[in-house]
């Protein structure tokens, strides 16, 4: 085990290997076989599973130690950044779930697109991305995070822009990029401000340059050289990053046009890693982010309002990826809403029970997609269960672990809401029982709309292959239990809790337990389902009273506002329309006409003194005599002046 | 007050600038060449007035002023014969005719 | 005797400006050229005062004949009926040409009176000299003639000769400018 | 080492070009290409092996040379005027990335000229020979002569073989470069006299005039030099309010002389600034830094806002080339060893991501005779491997980690950022650096928005033939990509050759 922890490194090294293979093999035209490029791609993930599970195991063992190797990457001067690995618990619960997922969906990928042309460049992408991941997880120091940060965006650029010739594909890879990048530029003005105001420290403690291990002496240091607006700001530039890369209110809209990339990608990138990635950093980033209650206040807002607002999007979606693209969005939100209120086990619970689970609701999704020949649309599917039941069932499990209704969802939510429970926070905690209520209602709308009633399309349906159902099933197991497994209940037979196992400070020990609250978001779940079934299901549609039609007919500007996403992408757009470019052009316009304007003038107008001057030369002697004349008297003039003086 | 050099050179001073006043603005050629008359002219008797008041020995300047009025002769002829070759192809006087200077 | 040198110097001047004045600005070339002459002749009479009775008597007979004469039958060569036209360039010329003359005047009187301030040293860069007793007999008795001609033919005798062929070539070269080109006589009359 | 020399390696294309121009040479184009090629190739592995045999170490000169004339006498004596060459730590790197980029530029050219072949070919022998003698010379006159001869080739590389207002670009291009040269001549004389008045010699030495600086010279006068220094290289770099030659004369220059424009001559302003202003002028950039960073922030953001505002594809490119120069200014006004670094690493990453996209908007021009956006679209079909070089260097150029941008982004941006050159909340480094810092979204929106524009999305029909790559082009772009991303992964392997002479100059300035 030591032998793994120590080299660490061959998890991220081996995608890149791959990745180099895979690019070189293609240029030069090595190989056409497609599964070398799978072996390639699931051999060095596989490696990286199995070393992640020891290195999982070993630090369960050894739940206190962390082991970071540094290399020296840039050293000028007094800036000296080191790449390195970082093994705590935290990085090897990542490592796990990442390669688990990568794993499971590189799989996948090969049913989804051995038709496709792009197969070899498809899976070079993906390697990319989850070297890139893997880096980004056990980065070292918050320098290394950000240049894998912006290398898994760059990833999830290249492949949502993977049908690069379709232009909705193109221009939502174009924002999901810009987007992203609004948040790294917050993040790297963040970091090169905390490390402007603790330069002093690092230098003379010799540690490593924005090491995470150290953050919290270096972040105080820093509040008290900054001061608390300073430091406010600051932590404010870091939090961007992980609202960009989570896709966080105001910087969520990218995430649901980058359901325009492979379906693969959406669930590995847009629902498991990359967007997790933003919470990830937030609980790295903890020690900063602590120190400045101002921030974490507007990191609990930013995360419950995303919650809230992307729920109700997530209520009118027609769109299959799409609704599950704002549902990731809300649980998103949860998360970021947990670590703000402090609740860090429990935020990262979620996140890692969600990375399952949504990674195979999405694989189910994309499974639909694939047999109804690319059809999205969630009004010409149904009655589904019948022709696919794995995919039907895998998907009913996603559905009830997301609604929290007893499977993994239930667990870690349920750490959310108690938290906020004995917290106090009761507005945040209605916030988030209405969530809960209206995704246990979106998500069984899905279920019905797609797998129950009759079949409402046009599309040939075809059955997807086993390669593509048998990753869905190994999928359901955690999605179902991973929630049970690490709740605490199976402490007698060794699995301790999660929160003892991940936290910050030190282990929350069991609080009072009570059975309100589990109770209660139970039967906000129910209420939920059942909400989903009178409208959707056929079974219930007895009890169907019209009531959807008073809904659509009082509630019409509610509706409008869901289903247009709150108009933030018009906002958005009408900015970009209405402002950055009319900035653009007017400095545009500003350069060409009054800057070059006034150098052409000078120009023009030297060309017009000549041609004044030119006209004393009109071919009349006289001319030239009086302009001799004139110049003698100039001359003289100028001598006599300069005698007098 | 005595009649000094100083008053010669007032006079030739005048009479030099009247002689510049019809170079420039006449437009009769045979004025221009009548314009150059009086310019030497002023110019001889500033050459006399030095040789009277500075150099009676040896009267350099009226030596030059003798050269000058040679020359003025000799440029008088050569310039009216010149008018004579214009006047012949082109029939004008005027000299803002002869304006083939200008490129 | 200061009296009457002032009497005579000013009455010449006095002729002298006006009748330069006259010989520019009259419209009629006739009435210039009338003018002109009188303009030479009073330039002679300030010679006499200056004690150069030779240069006086050359202004007659070069200027106030030969010149005049030369000028008045290059003008019954080419006078047109339209002369009369031709007084003045067009007006921002002439009031440039009144302005640079003025200017001109200012700057040399500005020069000789020596800043305006005393009339009545002289330049500073000359030194009046009195002559010799002897050139001062020798100018009694001869004039100045005797001396120039000393000059001419002693120290100034290579430009002197230098002029003569300077002359020569005018002889030539004005009768052959003057001559009517036989070629261009036989195109004008070809293009007519 | 006694093979080394610098005056082969800088009067070789001279004599070269002489030999292409010759009429005994034949008059062949393929024949012409490829003794020019061939001969730039072997320029490029000596000026490698200068770099190989440099003592990065040793601060002062290196490789000194100084042509004595046959009475064993300077060149110009009596003035102090002599034909001196050296290298240290900032010519070096540049020296080879002036035969590296003449190289590629000579492989680009096959398509992309058509007529006056040799004379071509020895034009732009006459330009290396001037960029290197800039680099290297060790004279300030010599210096100055060769800044003005590589006007006389540019101007007639952009006017004969150029596109579009070719003339009017390659006028307004001399125009302006003699502009501000006039100023740095003012500089040269006034220090030159001020040096003999101090010293009682004439020299140009540009090591005697660097470290004999402590001689009392006028304040007034010493910053009288230093703009007039200045104004040269910022036309030069270019400066924003001095650069709007940039866009014409990239325009309508051909392909390869984009290349060089955009690869080494913008790089001789950020030379010029390290070489005179700061290292000839500790004191007074000291004094000028604010400005450098204010005008390096306005530079940055302002021509990447022009920038989005583009149809035309290579005038894009040019803005782009604008803001990241901007970068190097900011970097210099920091004024510390990390943000000097920066500026040189950023005139590396530059000359070859600029150069990268010149030659790709060569590639696009020659298929589809168009640079409008509104005309292309969806080349990425027919055109994948431009494609995908096209992606690496707008990746490059926007800042991605890993590649060669990205270090030198860094390293600037932590130099201005940690520098105390400005005091005031407003006119803080930190405020401005963080202002510079949104170019970043800008600086990714618009070269996104090129790629998606040309390659993505749907194509039009008449772009059906729109062949590849050519091997020529192919070839020129991978010793592009080479180094972008070697060196994007491993930045000390150029920062170490002229790292302890930017610490030397730092702690000149501390002095």
């Amino acid at each position: 085990m030591e032998f793994f922890i120590n080299n660490v490194w061959i998890i991220p090294a081996l995608p890149l290997w791959s990745f180099l293979l895979i690019l070189f093999g293609r240029i030069f035209n090595v190989y056409e076989n497609k599964y070398i490029s799978l072996a390639l791609t699931a051999g060095s993930t596989f490696i990286g599973f199995i070393s992640s599970i020891f290195i999982l195991f070993y630090c369960i063992n050894n739940p206190e130690t962390s082991t970071q190797y540094n290399i020296l990457w840039l050293d000028t001067g007094n800036l000296k950044f080191s790449i390195g690995w970082l093994v705590d618990n935290l990085a090897a619960m990542m490592l796990v779930v990442v390669t688990s997922i990568s794993l499971l969906i590189q799989i996948y990928s090969h049913g989804y697109m051995e038709q496709d042309k792009g197969y070899h460049r498809f899976f070079a992408y993906l390697v990319l991305f989850n070297f890139s991941m893997l880096a980004l997880v056990l980065s070292t120091n918050l320098f290394q995070t950000y240049i894998f940060w912006e290398l898994v965006g760059v990833s999830s650029y290249l492949l949502i822009g993977f049908w690069f010739y379709k232009p909705s594909a193109a221009q939502a890879a174009k924002k999901a990029f810009i987007i992203n990048r609004i948040g790294d530029c917050g993040l790297l003005v963040g970091t090169l401000a905390l490390l402007f105001y603790s330069l002093n420290w690092w230098t003379s403690s010799q540690n490593i340059l924005l090491e995470f291990a150290t953050l919290g002496q270096a972040g105080s240091l820093a509040l008290a050289n900054a001061g608390p607006v300073l430091f406010g700001l600051l932590a404010l530039g870091l939090l961007f990053g992980p609202i960009a890369k989570s896709a966080q209110i105001p910087l969520h809209t990218w995430l649901a046009d980058a359901m325009e990339g492979p379906t693969p990608i959406s669930a590995l990138i847009h629902a498991a890693t990359m967007v997790a990635a933003g919470v990830y950093l937030i609980a790295r980033l903890y020690p900063v982010f602590e120190l400045s209650p101002q921030i974490m206040t507007i990191m609990v807002w930013v995360g419950a309002i995303t919650a809230f607002i992307a729920a109700t999007i997530a209520i009118t979606q027609t769109d299959i990826k799409k609704c599950l693209a704002y549902s990731t969005c809300s649980q998103l939100g949860y998360m970021v809403l947990a670590m703000g209120v402090g609740a860090y086990s429990a935020g990262l619970f979620h996140l890692i029970t969600h990375a399952y689970f949504k990674a195979m609701l999405f694989l189910c999704s994309g499974a639909v997609i694939h047999s109804l020949a690319d059809q999205q649309n969630m009004k010409y599917m149904g009655g589904l269960r019948k022709k696919i039941p794995i995919v039907a069932y895998t998907y009913l499990i996603g559905t009830l672990a997301i609604a929290g209704l007893f499977l993994s969802g239930f667990w870690s939510k349920e750490a959310i809401l108690l938290s906020l429970y004995i917290q106090g926070k009761n507005l945040l905690l209605i916030i988030a029982l209405i969530t809960a209520f209206m995704t246990a209602y979106y998500m069984f709308r899905s279920y019905f709309m797609v797998f129950e009633g009759e079949y409402r399309g046009h599309a040939h349906f075809h059955k997807p292959s086993k390669i593509m159902t048998v990753p869905l099933i190994i999928l359901a197991v955690p999605s179902a239990l991973i929630g049970f497994i690490f709740s605490g209940s199976l402490k007698s037979i060794g699995i301790g809790s999660f929160d003892s196992f991940i936290f910050y400070g030190h282990a929350l020990h069991e609080a009072h337990v009570s059975l309100f609250l589990p109770i209660c978001s139970l039967i906000i779940a129910t209420l939920g389902f059942l909400l989903a079934g009178i409208i959707y299901w056929d079974k219930l549609k007895s009890l169907y009273c019209n009531c959807f039609k008073l809904v659509e007919k009082y509630f019409s500007p509610l509706y409008k506002l869901s289903t247009n996403k709150w108009y933030f992408d018009d906002f958005n757009n009408l900015l970009i329309k209405y402002l950055i470019l009319p900035i653009s052009e007017l400095i545009s316009i500003f350069d060409k006409y009054v800057i070059d304007g006034f150098i052409n003038l000078c120009g023009i107008s030297t060309l017009y003194k000549g041609k004044a001057v030119s006209l004393l030369q009109n071919g009349n002697i006289q001319t030239y005599l009086v302009t001799a004349l004139l110049s003698f008297i100039a001359i003289i003039t100028v001598v006599f002046l300069i005698y007098i003086i | 007050m005595e009649l000094g050099l100083v008053h010669y050179l007032i006079l030739v001073a005048i009479l030099f600038c009247i002689g510049i006043l019809g170079l420039i603005i006449s437009r009769n050629i045979v004025k221009i060449l009548i314009s150059i008359e009086i310019l030497l002219n002023a110019v001889n008797i500033n050459f006399a007035a030095f040789a009277n008041f500075g150099d009676l020995d040896e009267a350099k300047g009226q030596v030059f002023a003798i050269f000058i009025m040679a020359i003025a002769a000799a440029e008088i002829a050569l310039g009216l014969a010149i008018l004579i070759a214009c006047y012949n192809n082109r029939h004008s006087i005027d000299i803002e005719d002869y304006t083939s200077l200008k490129s | 005797m200061e009296v009457l040198q002032f009497l005579f110097f000013g009455m010449f001047a006095l002729v002298i400006v006006i009748s330069a004045l006259g010989a520019i600005f009259c419209r009629n070339i006739i009435h210039s050229i009338v003018s002109l002459v009188i303009t030479f002749l009073s330039v002679s009479g300030i010679f006499i005062l200056l004690n150069a009775d030779f240069l006086a008597i050359s202004q007659i007979i070069i200027y106030a004949v030969g010149i005049t004469i030369l000028l008045v039958f290059s003008l019954m060569f080419t006078t047109t009926k339209d002369d009369n036209k031709l007084w003045l360039a067009f007006a921002p010329r002439t009031i440039l040409a009144f302005v640079v003359a003025g200017t001109l005047f200012i700057l040399l009187m500005f020069n000789i009176t020596n800043k305006f301030t005393d009339f009545n040293i002289n330049p500073k860069s000359f030194i009046t000299k009195a002559p010799k007793e002897s050139t001062i007999e020798l100018l009694k008795k001869q004039g100045t003639t005797p001396i120039i001609g000393k000059q001419l033919l002693t120290k100034y005798v290579l430009p002197f000769e230098i002029l003569s062929i300077l002359l020569l070539g005018v002889i030539i070269g004005a009768a052959v400018i003057a001559k009517k080109d036989t070629n261009e006589k036989n195109r004008a009359s070809e293009s007519a | 080492m006694e093979f080394l020399s610098l005056n082969i390696l800088i009067f070789a294309p001279l004599i070269v070009a002489g030999i292409i121009l010759s009429p005994l040479f034949p008059n062949d184009e393929i024949i012409v290409r490829r003794f020019a090629k061939g001969f730039s190739g072997i320029l490029f592995i000596y000026s490698i092996l200068f770099m190989i045999f440099f003592k990065p170490y040793n601060t002062g000169y290196q490789f000194k040379e100084t042509i004595k004339l046959f009475s064993n006498t300077n060149w110009i004596e009596p003035l102090g005027i002599s034909l001196s060459f050296g290298l240290d730590g900032i010519s070096v790197m540049l020296v080879v990335l002036t035969t590296f980029l003449v190289m590629l530029a000579l492989i680009a050219s096959k398509k992309s000229i058509t007529t006056k072949h040799k004379l071509y070919y020895s034009l732009i022998l006459v330009l290396t020979t001037a960029i290197l003698g800039i680099v290297t010379s060790r004279d300030l006159f010599l210096f100055f002569l060769f800044w003005e001869l590589e006007l006389i080739p540019m101007y007639f590389l952009i006017s004969i073989w150029g596109t579009g207002k070719k003339e009017y670009s390659a006028m307004k291009f001399v125009l302006y470069t003699f502009f501000g040269s006039l100023f740095m001549l003012g500089g040269i004389l006034l220090l030159n006299y001020f040096h003999f008045l101090n010293t009682g010699i004439y020299t140009f030495s540009i090591e005697a005039l660097t470290y004999s600086r402590h001689y009392d010279i006028p304040f007034i006068v010493k910053a009288l030099i230093f703009l007039g220094f200045f104004i040269a290289f910022a036309v030069k770099l270019p400066i924003v309010p001095l650069h709007t030659w940039l866009p014409n004369a990239h325009v309508d220059a051909p392909t390869p002389v984009s290349m060089l424009l955009a690869g080494i001559l913008l790089k001789m302003g950020g030379y010029g600034l390290i070489r005179f202003n700061t290292q000839m002028f500790p004191e007074m950039i000291k004094i000028f830094a604010p400005m450098l960073i204010v005008l390096g922030v306005i530079n940055i953001i302002y021509a990447a806002f022009i920038a989005l505002a583009q149809k035309d594809l290579k005038l894009l490119i040019a803005y782009s080339s604008i803001s990241h120069m901007g970068f190097v200014l900011l970097g210099l006004g920091a004024l510390n060893t990390i943000g000097i670094t920066g500026a040189m690493f950023q005139m590396l990453a530059h000359a070859l991501i600029s150069a990268g996209l010149f030659l790709i908007v060569g590639v696009i021009y020659l298929r589809t005779k168009t640079r409008i956006f509104s005309h292309l679209g969806g080349l990425g079909q027919v055109m994948p491997k431009a494609f995908y070089f096209t992606m690496l260097l707008a990746l490059a150029s926007l800042g991605l980690p890993l590649l060669v941008g990205f270090a030198a982004e860094v390293m600037i941006f932590y130099g201005a950022f940690t520098s105390n050159s400005l005091d005031g909340f407003i006119l803080s480094n930190q405020f401005m650096t963080a202002l510079a810092a949104i170019s970043i979204i800008i600086t990714a929106a618009y070269l996104l928005w090129m790629l998606q524009k040309i390659f993505m999305g749907n194509m039009f029909e008449k772009w059906q033939k729109a062949y590849d790559l050519t091997p020529q082009e192919a070839i020129a772009l991978t010793f592009l990509s080479i180094p972008i991303v070697l060196f994007g992964l491993y930045p000390e392997g150029v920062t170490s050759l002229f790292l302890p002479f930017v610490d030397n100059l730092v702690s000149n300035l501390a002095l």
